[in-house]
């Protein structure tokens, strides 16, 4: 493993803004112990899954906010619960399968058992253990289970996706999205019934902001990937939105496909393949879908922990999960509607192929995040220069900007420097 | 099941894992008969249902596009792969359609990296034997690694 | 040693690393005869003379009674667990008793983790034809591996 | 790998007592480094072997004391000794085998060579090389052996186990054991000559404490071990005896077998299996012995590094080696005694099925180690809640209680914040 | 080619691996003709013609002298080695010599440690029938692994 | 992994010279990217390659200095540069094939383009992009390309080798290497034509230092490689030379084979093998070359970056790449001449069987390095004892001395207190 003398200290932003970022910001262990505070854990809303997951009473699904092992569950009145896991007795992470249906947890070490809302409803031999007409052991007198229920966090759903918070006094999960970019979350979860298609599990090892950096970046996409541009699903000159929540960590990408093959500046780009076609074009067999609205894709970025993912007939979720500085975990959740034709879940499946860990389109992002963190560990005391489209933080009408990179690091620094 | 298909289906398996390791991509769709289906599958949604793949590809025309890929869209960190496979185990014999089965270790290394353990899991396969040969109706690459590290570029 | 034979043999061999990784544990005792010999056994203890194994198992009942604590009793972070065994060398033939030994590597994966070598070593075998085929009088599996990752819950 | 924040200002204990174990206590390194050396390094006896692991004459064994690679030796006139397994000259692990028979140890870079003892008894050149009449080089006039022996570490054996001490003014080993714990010691290792039937040895993924601690807790066996409770080698209910040393370090759980699948209060737990029959009962074929003196099992917890089984008819002692902070070395050597009749050393290898990386009983004990510290590690600002008999620390006669894992954090408090 | 070849090729295959990961190290001499070819080389210097080998041997003398070294000679960390070897591609058969192919991996496990990824790569074989039996008369260890773990001792 | 205690505040030397050398020097993270930043990125010349591995305008070599990744690449002109491969936009490592050759670089992320000198040429849709007779986004007006370019680092080359430097400052090579080690520098690279024989490569888990020591270690040949010793290729009673530049950081090891396999003094050791023959003794088929000028070894040490060895046929150059504080990565690059004739081609690919991660002389080196590495860890606060041939630094007409190695820690000394 590579040293770093990166130190909290080291930290120096070049002026007030936030368009040269300090590769430090990627690199340093302390750092990122302050971000999962700051971000993870107090004062926003993580995403942890979708309803869809868990449809009946009794059914849970593991999942993480942050670094931490959390288990989101369904209660017999049909309502979502989230609690850490980790037993109040003595500490172990009592849940190991990711998925089932339970009426109750019970810790293997010693049977604490809570219900599925995290009180604490048995402890064996509480009140001790009868032998030879004498009453041994057991928990104190005052010992009372309501002091030891699992850590409770606070939950929020709206259009069948499920958050939680570790703090009691986060504000309002609509307040906190914002209604800039509520409207683009409401338009791709709007109430319909949601049928799960699978996930795809991948390990990033790049610092976790690295990816919201990379899908508030309408700059790379036209020249990353050969696809984009080359089928025109998304080209530098296609008609686009930028729009950022108040506090500029959340953002909607609204582009609309356009001159696909069309020659013309964005393609004098090396990725650009005149000649390319598919063999076998149902690849890309795309059919507009009425909820859509006119936009193509809408890719937007719920800061810090998920992206929501419209390319064209494939939706998914991206779940971030942070691990150390250095790596994050990074789960697709690919999704359908109930109401689809077979034609179309069809069409969602075989679109799949462009995403995802061996995507024809999203390795790509895999592979040059792993790449900038080589970069930045092996120059620390360097930044970033996020200066397309200006060194200010606004929304656009256009793709050629970094902005929406400069509006997450403008947030960056208000929590962080607080 | 007659010992010369078995001798052939061996090779099958030892050509096809010498092929994709060989880093001539084009090597690979010929295992394969035109229609065809090759789907590299996360061992959950295989065992839960999940109708989702990784990659999923009905056609050589898709394995083609897929080697396409490989070579001229897919920006990648390039790497060797070595695919070691177990004997193949025959299922069942349906009509000259051979259902076996074998578990597999793919192995990475990077340049001036060490190897490691990049994915392991299972094919499950239907092959056939055409006037080329024995090739590949279907092949299933279930695997069981839960996390992909980074990257699936190549065919597994 | 007849041709039908090695092939058997090679088939009982991939069927059992097949069996052992699909997590379908009944399958495993199947594999045994009767009364028959599993042993876990540590190079170290294997060469240096000493007889404790990390397993070690008589009879198919044994097998049994393993299979149930897997299955009920033994509480276990669960994984993926997957055999990749090199092809038998046959040592020798003494009236029907096949006398084999093949190299292995096991790579374990657990929910949301990355692929790792678990647990290498070699199998060395007795193996005897039985009405339903060929089965394992014996099975020493001696293992390389120094330290065990924690625990050993599945068959090797 | 998990971050931590975890630094030692960051522990925290809820009061004076020791009830409620701080996380930070298992996920600190600085923590860890400092518990090394006080009780690794200095003021405590650490178990390296058994005498039978070394019958003759120059008979070798590497091993370590906390996480400093040791040699123990058997000298020509039969006495053992233990040195630090770093050569004088340039600091080289010399000793890579690790058992064999050796006249003398030879280090592999410029054959350094010393006795058994550690004495330095030969460096080559040390006069110089003699060339055309000249003599060239050499070590410097003032250079004495005496001076660049190995480190020697004190040693101390009782009953055939062999223990060694950095540190020169550590006390007798009969006084660091106590009178109390001292007689379980003698029951096991009473004199009678040994025979090694082998080892297991496993890495497991928790802090070292937490294997202490498991054998210390008599609550968990009943409720985590199905075979324990089904077949009434170990429960709630069994005549039981829980006793330590005046300082609470060590400690003897002391538990007669008794009703076997018998229900009741302690059999109301789900880990209880009615119906559950062996196949082939032989796991099982238990036969007295007449040393027992009653109690069916005794598990003795020798702080810092050792704990001594004896479950029914297997016998066997388990050797923690710490590999930082989050993980250590579970080294079990198992054995019998010489003049076993054939039978009770099948029957001892048979019961060797329970336990071990892999045993029907123990191998429940890694995976909980392992998902505590999991636990931990992703809430280190939090404890434990080891109150099952009270908060105090007492000897007690039966097992509902937590007071041994009390005790053992009574005396790490006494010693890491002197 | 003929099947009881077939089944010898396989079986020398098995039994190199057996061999190598025996810790006999005078075993493996006896796998190669008098006059033969082991070369141990980085897939770098093998694709881009640089001639130069990790260990390049001409003669049966010098696998004996390396067995000597091994022995004898070459300070080391003592491990164990474990070989797993797909099964051998039958490239062609020109008069009587065959040319094979076969992946491998091989597993290192130190005193005291975790099993480890040591060396992946391919074996290019030439095998010829000697009265003793099938023989390399040449085999290349084409090894992926770009770092070795500091050194290799045993032979691959 | 263990863990150390180590911190820079223990770095204690027992006097002001340099024969006992702390074990905390090579296991402290803290000094070693000091280290880092003292010795490979100001100050210091670094080794990157050899011009014939880039003959041809455009081809390059990916390389690193220090833990840095850098390219280096031949001109149009012929000239050569080496650029560190961080691409000046976001960071990205942007060069990972290992060579080839270019016109220009390109990073992928966003197709910034660079010349092989590192000046930036192309930032795509730098002016912006024209949509609906609208320009939209681009760089800043301020933005200047020449304010932009990758890293240059300083380049020198001399005999067909090339060093590079992060410091502008950096003093001239010749007065770097010095003239005493510059005449051992160009015995090897008189300016003949090279031809590049192939790599070798490994990672050894020890400190960076440790190689450098080893090879300035005339005392371990004679008694570690057998070969060296029966064979006569180096005993400590050959003739021999050891030389160092004015500050001791660089040196040369010259010694004349002589003595094989006569007894003696230095032959009474275990490692002599009287009885050794080769039953092939092509290995050892050596033939003298004019320009080794009489001496049949020279083994030059350039601090801190590469090793050049010249064992009687066998000539290569050895790259030290540190990777953290306990790990390097050794690249070995064997080359001949242009006018070698076959036969001598031939001899020096058999000799390399000697060498390299497998030889059967140097992969003792590279065990030895990591079982230096393990001693130390185990044991922080302890120091070597390199005192033989006294404990002063001075050139020395033997080789029963460890002076070279004081040597470079009277260097280490002056950097690092400065
Ligand atoms: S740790 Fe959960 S019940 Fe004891
Ligand atoms: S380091 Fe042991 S003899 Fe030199
Ligand atoms: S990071 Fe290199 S072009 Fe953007
Ligand atoms: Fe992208
Ligand atoms: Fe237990
Ligand atoms: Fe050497």
């Amino acid at each position: 493993m590579r040293e770093t003398t990166t130190v909290p200290e080291d930290l120096r932003w070049e002026s007030d803004g936030t368009s040269r970022i300090p590769f430090a910001a990627y690199t340093s262990a302390a750092l990122h112990a302050k971000e999962l505070e700051r971000f993870f854990y107090t004062g926003h809303w993580c995403y942890v899954g979708l309803e869809a997951e868990i449809p009946n009473p009794g059914d849970f699904k593991r999942t993480a906010v942050g670094e931490r092992s959390v288990v989101m569950a369904r209660e017999r009145d049909g309502s979502i619960r989230v609690v850490e896991n980790v037993c109040a007795h003595r500490g172990m992470q009592f849940c190991r399968a990711r998925h089932g249906n339970r009426a109750e947890f019970v810790c293997p070490y010693h049977q604490w058992t809570y219900a599925l809302n995290g009180d604490l409803i048995g402890v064996p031999f509480k009140r001790g253990v009868r032998q030879d007409g004498r009453v041994n052991g057991g928990m104190p007198a005052d010992f009372r289970n309501e002091d030891h229920a699992l850590t409770k966090l606070r939950v929020a759903t709206r259009g069948g996706v499920v958050f939680a918070s570790f703090d009691a006094l986060v504000e309002p999960l609509e307040d906190y999205i914002g209604p800039t970019v509520l409207r683009y979350f409401d338009r791709l979860f709007d109430g319909r019934a949601l049928r799960i298609l699978g996930y795809n599990r991948q390990r990033i090892p790049g610092n976790w902001k690295l990816m919201q950096e990379n899908i508030k970046d309408p700059y790379h996409p036209g020249l990353l990937h050969t696809w984009f541009v080359t089928f025109g699903l998304w080209r530098a000159d296609n008609r686009a939105e930028l729009k950022m929540d108040a506090r500029f960590r959340h953002a909607a990408m609204i582009s609309t496909r356009g001159n696909a093959g069309k020659a013309g500046e964005v393609s004098a780009v090396s990725s650009f393949k005149d000649q390319m076609t598919l063999e076998d074009p149902r690849f890309l067999d795309i059919v507009p879908e009425d909820w859509w609205g006119g936009p193509t894709a809408v890719m937007t970025t719920l800061f810090p922990s998920v992206i929501l993912q419209q390319q064209v007939n494939s939706v998914s979720t991206r779940h971030i999960q942070p691990r150390g500085h250095g790596a994050f975990d990074f789960v697709w959740t690919h999704f359908g509607f109930a109401d689809d034709s077979p034609d179309m879940l069809q069409r969602r499946l075989r679109q799949a192929n462009l995403f995802g860990p061996a995507g024809f389109v999203s390795a790509d992002d895999g592979e040059v995040i792993e790449l900038s963190q080589e970069g930045f560990e092996q120059k620390p005391f360097h930044r970033t220069l996020a200066e397309l489209g200006g060194r200010d933080v606004a929304d656009a009408d256009h793709m050629v900007t970094e902005t929406l990179i400069r509006g997450m690091y403008r947030y960056w620094r208000e929590v962080m420097e607080a | 099941m007659d010992l010369r298909d078995y001798v052939d289906l061996g090779q099958l398996y030892a050509g096809y894992a010498r092929a994709v390791d060989s880093g001539d991509w084009d090597l690979w769709p010929e295992f394969f008969t035109d229609v065809c289906t090759y789907r590299l599958v996360p061992r959950e949604n295989h065992e839960r249902g999940f109708p989702l793949a990784t990659l999923s590809f009905e056609s050589k025309g898709m394995l083609r596009d897929r080697v396409y890929g490989i070579r001229e869209t897919l920006f990648h960190d390039p790497y060797y792969q070595r695919h070691v496979v177990g004997a193949p185990v025959v299922r069942q014999v349906v009509d000259g359609r051979i259902h076996s089965e074998a578990n597999y270790a793919v192995f990475r290394t990077k340049l001036s990296e060490l190897s490691t353990v990049f994915n392991v899991g299972r094919y499950v396969d239907e092959v056939v034997r055409t006037p080329a040969g024995l090739r590949f109706a279907s092949r299933l690459c279930i695997y069981d690694s839960e996390l992909i590290p980074n990257s699936i570029i190549y065919p597994i």
